[in-house]
């Protein structure tokens, strides 16, 4: 079966999910910190609104809370925090040199590529084509693992890591719409305070080794230099 | 009743041990727990070895499912008797020479708490019935020796003793549960019972066999892996020295007894031919090695690790007998390392007791510095001179009697079928006999250097005799047990003939005679020795002899200074030193060490010709220590600085470690 | 079941009292207070479920069976002995100057908030919630790594957050793909419930668990400190104020293997096949090994003995690797002994450090001679680590040496390499600092080593005879886990 | 009776044992063309120094003054094992040739030990240099009579001649090996040319006269006298184990007494080559000595194995 068959409701789904994926690709080659952080929040709005989406169509009341949180945390919070830190800090305008872009894109559509395989028993599990979307959402797990080890800003690494979050928020709903209400606010509790403790850490490095850059941070090794 | 003994022995010394922890203000009661733990030792191992009944028992302790056995039969108490009389001696012995640590409590405390837990474990290893008990109690052993050996950590030389003992140690215990752990798998549990019974194939079987005897031979201090016995005996207190050399290296030996002869279900002649050569390597670069040293508990070590040599050699022997089914031969074999074992324990401590006097009188254990103590501390001359000829194996005295069986047993060769056992005994009886020439070199060497000649230090002018009692019991006791199982080894060898009925179900040829007057351990056609009528000759012809020569009319001797030729005064540095002593040797025998030897002349600078001085330094080391200790600690060296390289400290890095393992997971069970 | 709300409430009361309340000189008594009052919970708790056997809530959020239980109790107790060793500790830390009022009292108040993460961890039922409670944890005792403030402490902290958090976020996937397997099986309320999975485990479908146990193990493998996830962890244990490495060392990495079994039962259920045990075999003795290799290379002596934890998960790793009767069973042993050691080890370990100033091993020298209790303490606690009878680590690795020898016979000489290079690491470092003359000027403090000499006095126990109530709970868990009896 | 003959047959061997000493002395001056003293010789010297006042060392210790009584006491015991006329003598009984071999090490640990004692450069010398040789003779010296007594299947000395007498004359390759062997270490062992000099005081060269420098008056003479008395036994050992005929086996007094005429015969014949082979060969260096050690060891080696390969019955 193919995607015409489908529903409109499936169809939008499934675009979002096309989108999502994107987002994180874009993300992946973004030098700018402003622009990356946008980029996030986009990828965040993207989520809300498959949330809402999932949400009228199956008639699940808690769907709307957790598009709620979303919003609130992933499109508001943090990409205010977070862009507040980067001109406080006034790294705005410094532009982070990607080395190797094109491998880190090509090694990203590749990470696609085999999560699609690993995932493969799992989606002919059952006829949903929806299934197909956890392979975005893993691929944007794995994306997410991707910026991190590219970039060399603190501030890169955080949206990875909401990234990932992102990731596994659109995998929960996409395989199983939504995880039970208990733990979908347990882990909304756990980013927000995340999302606090990046804020001071920031302030915490950049007083520290005053740059934000990670790799200025080894000096915890066990190599003989 | 006996066990209760045996249990008492154990308790008496834990208890010497808290008591020492209690830090009171009477150190006598500790010992006196100790004297009475030995006495309770010996009472129990006679008594056991007297009525040949198992004696079988469980102790709620260990693991849930499974108590820790007991068991006490004739082998574990002829072992116990050794401890206990070794304990005991000590035990009069100690008093005295731990005067000094006595003044600092907490010193004091640690040496004894560790002394008891030592003994106690040496004994909880002879009553061991299962491997979980047996590792505990050999643990408990090394780990408390370790501490005695790190007693004086002030000296760095010893902390790195007492590492490398602590190391060896481990590594040897490791072996010996995976030793267990090889028959365990083929077997049911692993109680020893288990074991005994265990379905195990040939070939595992031989791998068992290696493990056990790399990891008790570590113990034992066989050739190549003795390296650490030298380095650690000399460090600990002398009465600890004694006690490690003497007795310590003995439960090794019976861990190996007990895991070939017993545990597992047969034997094969071809383990014996690795214990022979093993046997006689060790034996002879053991008295090589103690022939060149000039500190004097680092000898008795070495030595150490010679008898224990002779002593699996004859293992061997008896293994090769056995496994050709000839069982009273065996026997005979078993009884001559059982005997050796014994006399060694008694004249190793001896002498270690006579080190620690001669340090305690002196400060000084370099052979150099001493010299002319016969006349100094006349008493201990004659214990260590016994001493001496016991450990030289001279007829009259217990070493001989152990040798002489030991040369029995190999020369019944000729009823083996194999031609090449038949050719190989003999060469190693030849070894043997060459390591009791060597080694009687050895004691010439060290007697006379010690106690004969003039002084070579102020020490040794200012040594006195040592004037407590108690301390010259303990080597009093020894010497008269060295003399008297010389004159009758049939006390010994009759309790010994049922220790080996336990072992390998099978005793001394019934033609064998053990009276105290006749010993002939195949038959009185074949070989007969009777120490008793020799003494009586000796005395006789003696007292001939001085009837002529002293009787009337005999002159009285004129006494002079030493004719110097002529040159003026004789100094003591005109005396042979150790190393001058062994130079003949260590020249023939050069390929067994490596010799670092110099020679540096300084001229007068206006000519060329005549030396202004000349400066002589030897450094002898030994193989094993730089072609088996050194490449293997290289290597785990080289292989962590390896490893460490994944830890570069970029976060950046970590994060692509998990990634990759993720993915090559999710890769693994895709598959 | 009160016990447990009343164990929650306490920790989440005292995580607001400090938190809120100002600074005062008996801070610290007051922790322990709190930690005793837990640690009495848990041993009602424990006689109840010893009694009745296994409590599920009525709302089924909670789950006190005989796996968990003595884990609970062993976490109470290592908090409340920690806490006797911290009050001391942390006033001289305050005397020195290296601290401010207000951060201590963030340190109680996140203590309690560990403490409160870890509870939840073990009692919870639900697994989403086990995973939202292994995060707190995290974010817990992350500001208390940096707490010093040194570029090195931030450093430490900002690598425990990211590789942990992100490790953590994978293990988030896992159980989602869980859920969904559950799911598929009705009532979706109830999916996550570790009861109802483990009843219905037969059913699940064995490809996904398969697949969400990879990302388990590698979420929760990287709180256990799995080589090569464990990064973190030196630096986090060696920065941090000591206290916490004892409870980071004894608790976080036992509670984190605690939920990688839970989720390897699930999976043995589902695929009746070995392959979770083979993975955890893997990671279990590479991490072994390789640990034993980096102690080494130590230089400061709380990282030497963060690798030696990472060394014995790995040990435990392997074990419950192993699966079958007796190695369960030396594991579970191996947890209790270790967290027993290992916690007073880092309390005598804070003790030396405070003497010598410095967490340098080549500055740190005599302690014997400085201090009899604190060196001796060090020494038997390093004796017991390394695996020397009559300590119980060394009936585990025994027992865990015997059930290799059954399953996986080659695989022996590995383990007996790395115990063998493992302890002479420890021990290469550990002489020279107890042993010798003391340093010039170098002066006996104010410790306080109860806890020591309990922790190990109970290693010595277990060591010589399990006490029976013990080998009870242990046989019984054995029996939860591997599905046999011993 | 027997004890008798035993006693009779030890006072014979030590009161023949300087004679020997003196035929020997005769034999070399014939044949260096010197004139010989009497037989007697070594007599008169021992009576000498017996009469003697004995000049001892200030540094002497008892054992120095002790030492010389237990090493001819030793060498008693020694001729008390080995069969002279007569086998199957109860002194024979009481040890076997391993214990010999212990007597000669008793004694020598003894004299080695007094030469240490004075506490002068030569005694020490000369202690090292004995244990040296006597440690490398030892094993050479067992392994050829472990030839004998393997085929004997017995170590009491009697026993295996008396197992030689029956087995007639058979001729045992192996025997040659060992008699070869055993006559390089009796020279070694006795301080003979090429390994000593017993008429030497060269300090470069001499061994056994090193350790007894400091001796003198009856001390001396027992020391002289053990000497001549080893000598004596080794002679008589290899006469009697590889030659054996003519021993009485019954203790009547025409075996005996043609047994002490046969045995003079064979002193005579070995005294004879050992003085051709004094005269012939010179003194050879110290550290030349294991090389001729070690022969004789392998000589020995080779007679063992000659005995297991060739003779055995497998």
């Amino acid at each position: 079966m193919n995607i015409e068959t489908q529903d409109f409701y499936t169809q939008a789904i499934l675009s979002m999910s096309a989108l999502v994926g994107l987002m994180s690709f874009l993300m992946l080659g973004q030098g700018r910190l402003p622009r990356l952080i946008f980029v996030f929040a986009m990828q965040g709005m993207l989520l809300t609104l498959t949330a809402i989406l999932a949400a009228s169509e199956l008639h699940s009341p808690h769907l709307y809370i957790s598009a709620f949180l979303t919003f609130a945390l992933k499109v508001v919070f943090i990409p205010v925090m977070l862009q507040k830190q980067v001109f406080a800090m006034n790294i705005h305008r410094d532009v982070e040199a990607l080395k190797n872009n094109t491998t880190v894109m090509l090694s990203g559509a590749s990470l696609m590529i085999f999560s699609y395989y690993v995932l493969q028993p799992i989606i002919h599990t059952s006829s949903m084509i929806m299934l197909n979307t956890l392979v975005v959402s893993l691929s944007v797990v794995l994306l997410g693992l991707l910026l991190m080890i590219s970039h060399r800003q603190a501030v890169a690494h955080v949206v990875g890591f909401m990234s990932i979050e992102n990731g596994l928020f659109f995998a929960a709903m996409a395989a199983t719409d939504g995880m039970p209400m208990v733990v979908e606010l347990g882990v909304a509790f756990d980013v927000l305070v995340a999302a606090v403790l990046f804020g001071i850490f920031f302030f915490h490095i950049r007083t520290s080794i005053d740059s934000l850059d990670v790799d200025m941070m080894n000096k915890l090794h066990e190599v003989e230099r | 009743m006996i066990l209760h003994l045996a249990y008492s022995a154990v308790l008496l010394s834990l208890a010497s041990a808290v008591f020492a922890l209690l830090q009171t203000r009477f150190n006598a009661l500790v010992f006196l727990f100790l004297g009475l733990s030995g006495a309770f030792a010996i009472a129990a191992g006679v008594g056991e070895l007297l009525d040949q009944t198992v004696l079988i028992d469980k102790i709620p302790l260990g693991l849930p499912w499974q108590a820790w056995h007991i068991r006490f039969d004739g082998l574990s108490a002829f072992f116990l008797l050794i401890i206990g009389i070794a304990v005991f001696v000590v035990s009069f012995y100690a008093p005295n020479y731990t005067m000094n640590e006595q003044k600092d409590p907490q010193s004091f405390a640690v040496l004894s708490l560790f002394t008891g837990l030592f003994i106690a474990g040496m004994m909880l290893v002879l009553l061991a019935d299962d491997a979980f008990m047996f590792m505990i109690a050999w643990e408990l052993m090394s780990v408390a020796s370790y501490f005695l050996v790190a007693f004086k950590h002030e000296n760095s030389a010893n902390r790195r003793a007492a590492f490398l003992y602590l190391l060896m140690a481990e590594v040897g215990a490791l072996l010996i549960i995976l030793a267990f752990g090889v028959v365990a798998s083929f077997a049911d549990g692993f109680t020893f019972d288990a074991l005994r019974a265990s379905a195990i194939p040939t070939i595992w079987m031989s791998i068992a066999f290696g493990l056990a005897l790399m990891g008790f031979g570590m113990k034992a201090g066989l050739v190549p892996i003795h390296v650490w016995l030298p380095e650690a005996h000399p460090v600990a207190p002398s009465h600890i020295s004694a006690l490690m050399s003497g007795v310590m290296l003995k439960v090794a030996l019976y861990g190996l007894i007990r895991f070939c002869f017993d545990l597992l279900p047969e034997v094969h002649w071809q383990w014996g031919v690795v214990l022979l050569i093993i046997g006689t390597i060790s034996a002879l670069s053991g008295i090589l090695y103690a022939m060149m040293q000039q500190n004097l508990k680092r000898l008795l070590a070495y030595s150490s690790v010679e008898n224990i040599g002779i002593i699996v050699m004859v293992l061997g022997l008896s293994m090769i007998f056995l496994a050709n089914n000839h069982k009273e031969l065996a026997a005979l074999g078993l009884v001559a390392a059982l005997f050796h074992a014994f006399n060694h324990a008694l004249f190793k401590n001896l002498l270690f007791l006579g080190a620690g006097m001669i340090h305690h009188q002196t400060h000084e254990l370099n052979i150099d510095m001493l010299g002319g103590l016969i006349k100094k501390m006349p008493e201990t001359s004659v214990l260590f001179l016994i001493g001496c000829m016991s450990i030289s194996s001279l007829p009259l005295f217990n070493g001989f009697v152990s040798e002489w069986l030991a040369f029995q047993t190999a020369l019944q060769v000729d009823v083996l079928d194999n031609g090449v056992l038949r050719s190989m005994i003999p060469v190693s009886a030849a070894a043997l006999a060459l390591t009791a020439a060597l080694a009687a070199a050895c004691f010439v060497k060290v007697f006379g250097l010690i106690f004969l000649g003039v002084p070579r230090s102020r020490h040794a002018e200012k040594a006195k005799e040592i004037d407590s009692f108690s301390m010259m019991i303990a080597p009093v006791i020894l010497a008269t047990f060295c003399f008297f199982f010389g004159i009758f080894p049939s006390v010994i060898l009759d309790l010994l003939s049922g220790v080996t009925s336990h072992i390998i179900d099978a005793t001394l040829p019934q033609t064998s005679v053990l009276t105290p007057l006749w010993l002939a351990p195949v038959s009185m056609q074949q070989a007969s020795y009777s120490p008793f009528l020799i003494l009586i000759s000796v005395l006789i012809t003696a007292l001939v002899l001085f009837f002529f020569l002293h009787g009337k009319g005999a002159t009285k001797a004129r006494i002079v200074p030493t004719w110097d030729c002529g040159f003026g005064a004789l100094s003591p540095r005109m005396q042979y030193t150790s190393n001058a002593f062994t130079m003949p040797l260590r020249r023939i025998f050069a390929t067994a060490f490596l010799i670092d030897e110099k020679i540096e002349k300084t001229m007068r600078e206006n000519t060329k010709l005549n030396v202004a001085e000349v400066r002589y330094s030897l450094h002898i080391q030994d193989h094993s220590w730089v072609h088996v200790y050194q490449p293997i600690e290289r290597g785990v060296n080289r292989v962590a600085k390896q490893v460490g390289r994944i830890q570069t400290g970029n976060i950046r890095t970590y994060i692509g470690y998990s990634l990759a393992t993720l993915i090559l997971l999710l890769w693994v069970v895709s598959l | 079941m009160i016990a447990v709300y009343l164990l929650l409430f306490l920790s989440v009361a005292g995580i607001a009292f400090f938190a809120l309340t100002g600074h005062h000189k008996d801070i610290g008594k007051l922790n322990t207070y709190i930690n005793a009052m837990n640690l009495a919970i848990t041993v009602w708790l424990a006689t109840t479920v010893y009694q009745h056997g296994t409590i599920l809530s009525e709302s089924k959020a909670f789950l006190i069976d005989s796996f968990n239980v003595y884990l609970i109790v062993l976490t109470a107790f290592v908090g409340f002995t920690t806490s006797l060793f911290s009050a001391p500790y942390m006033a001289h830390e305050i005397e020195l100057g290296k601290l401010t009022e207000g951060r201590l009292k963030l340190y109680y108040s996140m203590y309690q908030g560990f403490m409160l993460a870890m509870y939840l961890v073990l009692t919870t039922n639900n697994m989403g919630i086990m995973w939202v409670a292994m995060e707190g944890a995290t974010l817990a005792t992350v500001l208390l790594v940096s707490l010093y403030r040194t570029p090195e402490s931030i450093e430490a902290a900002w690598k425990y957050f990211i590789l942990c958090g992100v490790g953590i976020a994978q293990a988030l996937f896992g159980t989602i793909l869980l859920y969904y397997a559950a799911e598929k099986l009705g009532n979706p309320e109830n999916a996550l419930l570790w009861s109802v999975l483990h009843e219905e485990a037969a059913q699940l479908n064995p490809d996904i668990l398969k697949i969400s146990f990879v990302f388990l193990l590698i979420g929760y493998g990287t709180k256990i400190g799995l080589v090569p996830l464990h990064n973190w962890l030196p630096d986090a244990h060696s920065e941090g104020p000591t206290p916490m490495s004892a409870v980071l060392s004894g608790l976080l990495l036992n509670d984190a293997l605690y939920a990688v079994v839970r989720n390897k039962m699930l999976v043995d259920g589902a695929t009746q096949s070995h392959i979770a045990g083979y993975l955890m075999m893997g990671f279990g003795l590479v991490s072994f090994l390789v640990a034993a290799l980096f102690l080494h290379r130590q230089k400061d002596i709380k990282r030497l003995f963060s690798y030696s934890s990472i060394e014995h998960m790995g040990l435990m790793t392997f074990a419950f690797g192993i699966g079958g009767s007796l190695a369960t069973f030396a594991a579970l042993l191996h947890m209790t002994v270790h967290s027993l050691v290992k916690s007073a080890i880092f309390v005598t370990v804070g003790h030396a450090a405070q003497i010598a100033g410095t967490q340098k091993m080549a500055q740190i020298r005599g302690l014997i001679r400085t201090q009899p209790k604190v060196g001796w303490g060090l020494l038997i606690g390093t004796v017991a680590i390394a695996g020397f009878p009559p300590f119980g680590v060394f009936t585990s690795e025994f027992l865990v040496l015997l059930a290799t020898m059954r399953e996986y016979p080659w695989l022996t000489p590995l383990l007996l390499l790395g115990i063998g290079i493992a302890f002479s690491g420890l021990f290469r470092h550990i002489q020279p600092m107890v042993y010798g003359e003391k340093p010039e000027g170098q002066l006996p403090i104010k410790a306080n080593l109860i806890p020591v000499m309990v922790h190990l006095g109970f290693a010595l126990w277990l060591g010589l005879a399990i006490p029976h109530f013990l080998s009870d709970w242990f046989s019984q868990a054995t029996l939860l886990i591997s599905g046999s009896a011993l | 009776m027997n004890w008798a003959i035993a006693i009779l047959q030890t006072v014979l061997f030590v009161a023949l044992a300087p004679l020997l000493a003196g035929f020997l002395k005769f034999c070399k001056c014939r044949l260096q063309n010197r004139r010989a003293p009497s037989f007697l010789q070594p007599y008169r010297d021992l009576l000498k120094l017996t009469r003697k006042q004995p000049v001892i060392s200030e540094n002497a210790s008892w054992l120095f003054y002790v030492a010389p009584y237990i090493i001819f006491t030793m060498m008693i015991l020694a001729a008390t094992v080995i069969p002279l006329i007569a086998v199957d003598m109860p002194t024979s009984e009481s040890a076997d040739v391993i214990v010999l071999v212990g007597f000669f090490a008793f004694a020598r640990f003894f004299l080695a030990l007094a030469g240490l004692d004075i506490g002068t450069a030569f005694g020490g010398m000369g202690s090292s240099r004995e244990m040296t040789i006597s440690s490398l003779a030892e094993p050479a010296m067992l392994m050829a009579v472990f030839t004998i007594t393997m085929t004997a299947s017995n170590t009491d000395l009697s026993g295996a001649i008396l197992h030689i007498l029956h087995s007639g004359s058979t001729l045992h390759p192996s025997f040659v090996f060992a008699l070869f062997a055993l006559i390089l270490v009796a020279v070694a062992e006795t301080g003979r040319i090429p390994v000593d000099n017993p008429t030497t005081h060269l300090e470069l060269t001499m061994i056994h006269e090193a350790m007894i420098l400091e001796y003198s008056g009856r001390h001396l003479a027992l020391i002289e006298w053990a000497s001549q008395l080893k000598l004596m036994l080794y002679g008589v050992l290899i006469a009697n184990l590889f030659f054996p005929w003519g021993i009485a086996q019954s203790f009547t007094f025409g075996a005996l007494s043609f047994a002490l005429v046969v045995l003079v015969l064979k002193l005579v014949v070995l005294s004879i080559f050992l003085a051709l082979a004094e005269t012939a060969v010179a003194k050879m260096r110290l550290f030349r000595v294991q090389e001729y050690l070690g022969f004789a060891y392998l000589l020995g080696l080779l007679g063992m194995l000659s005995h297991i390969i060739l003779e055995s019955t497998r």
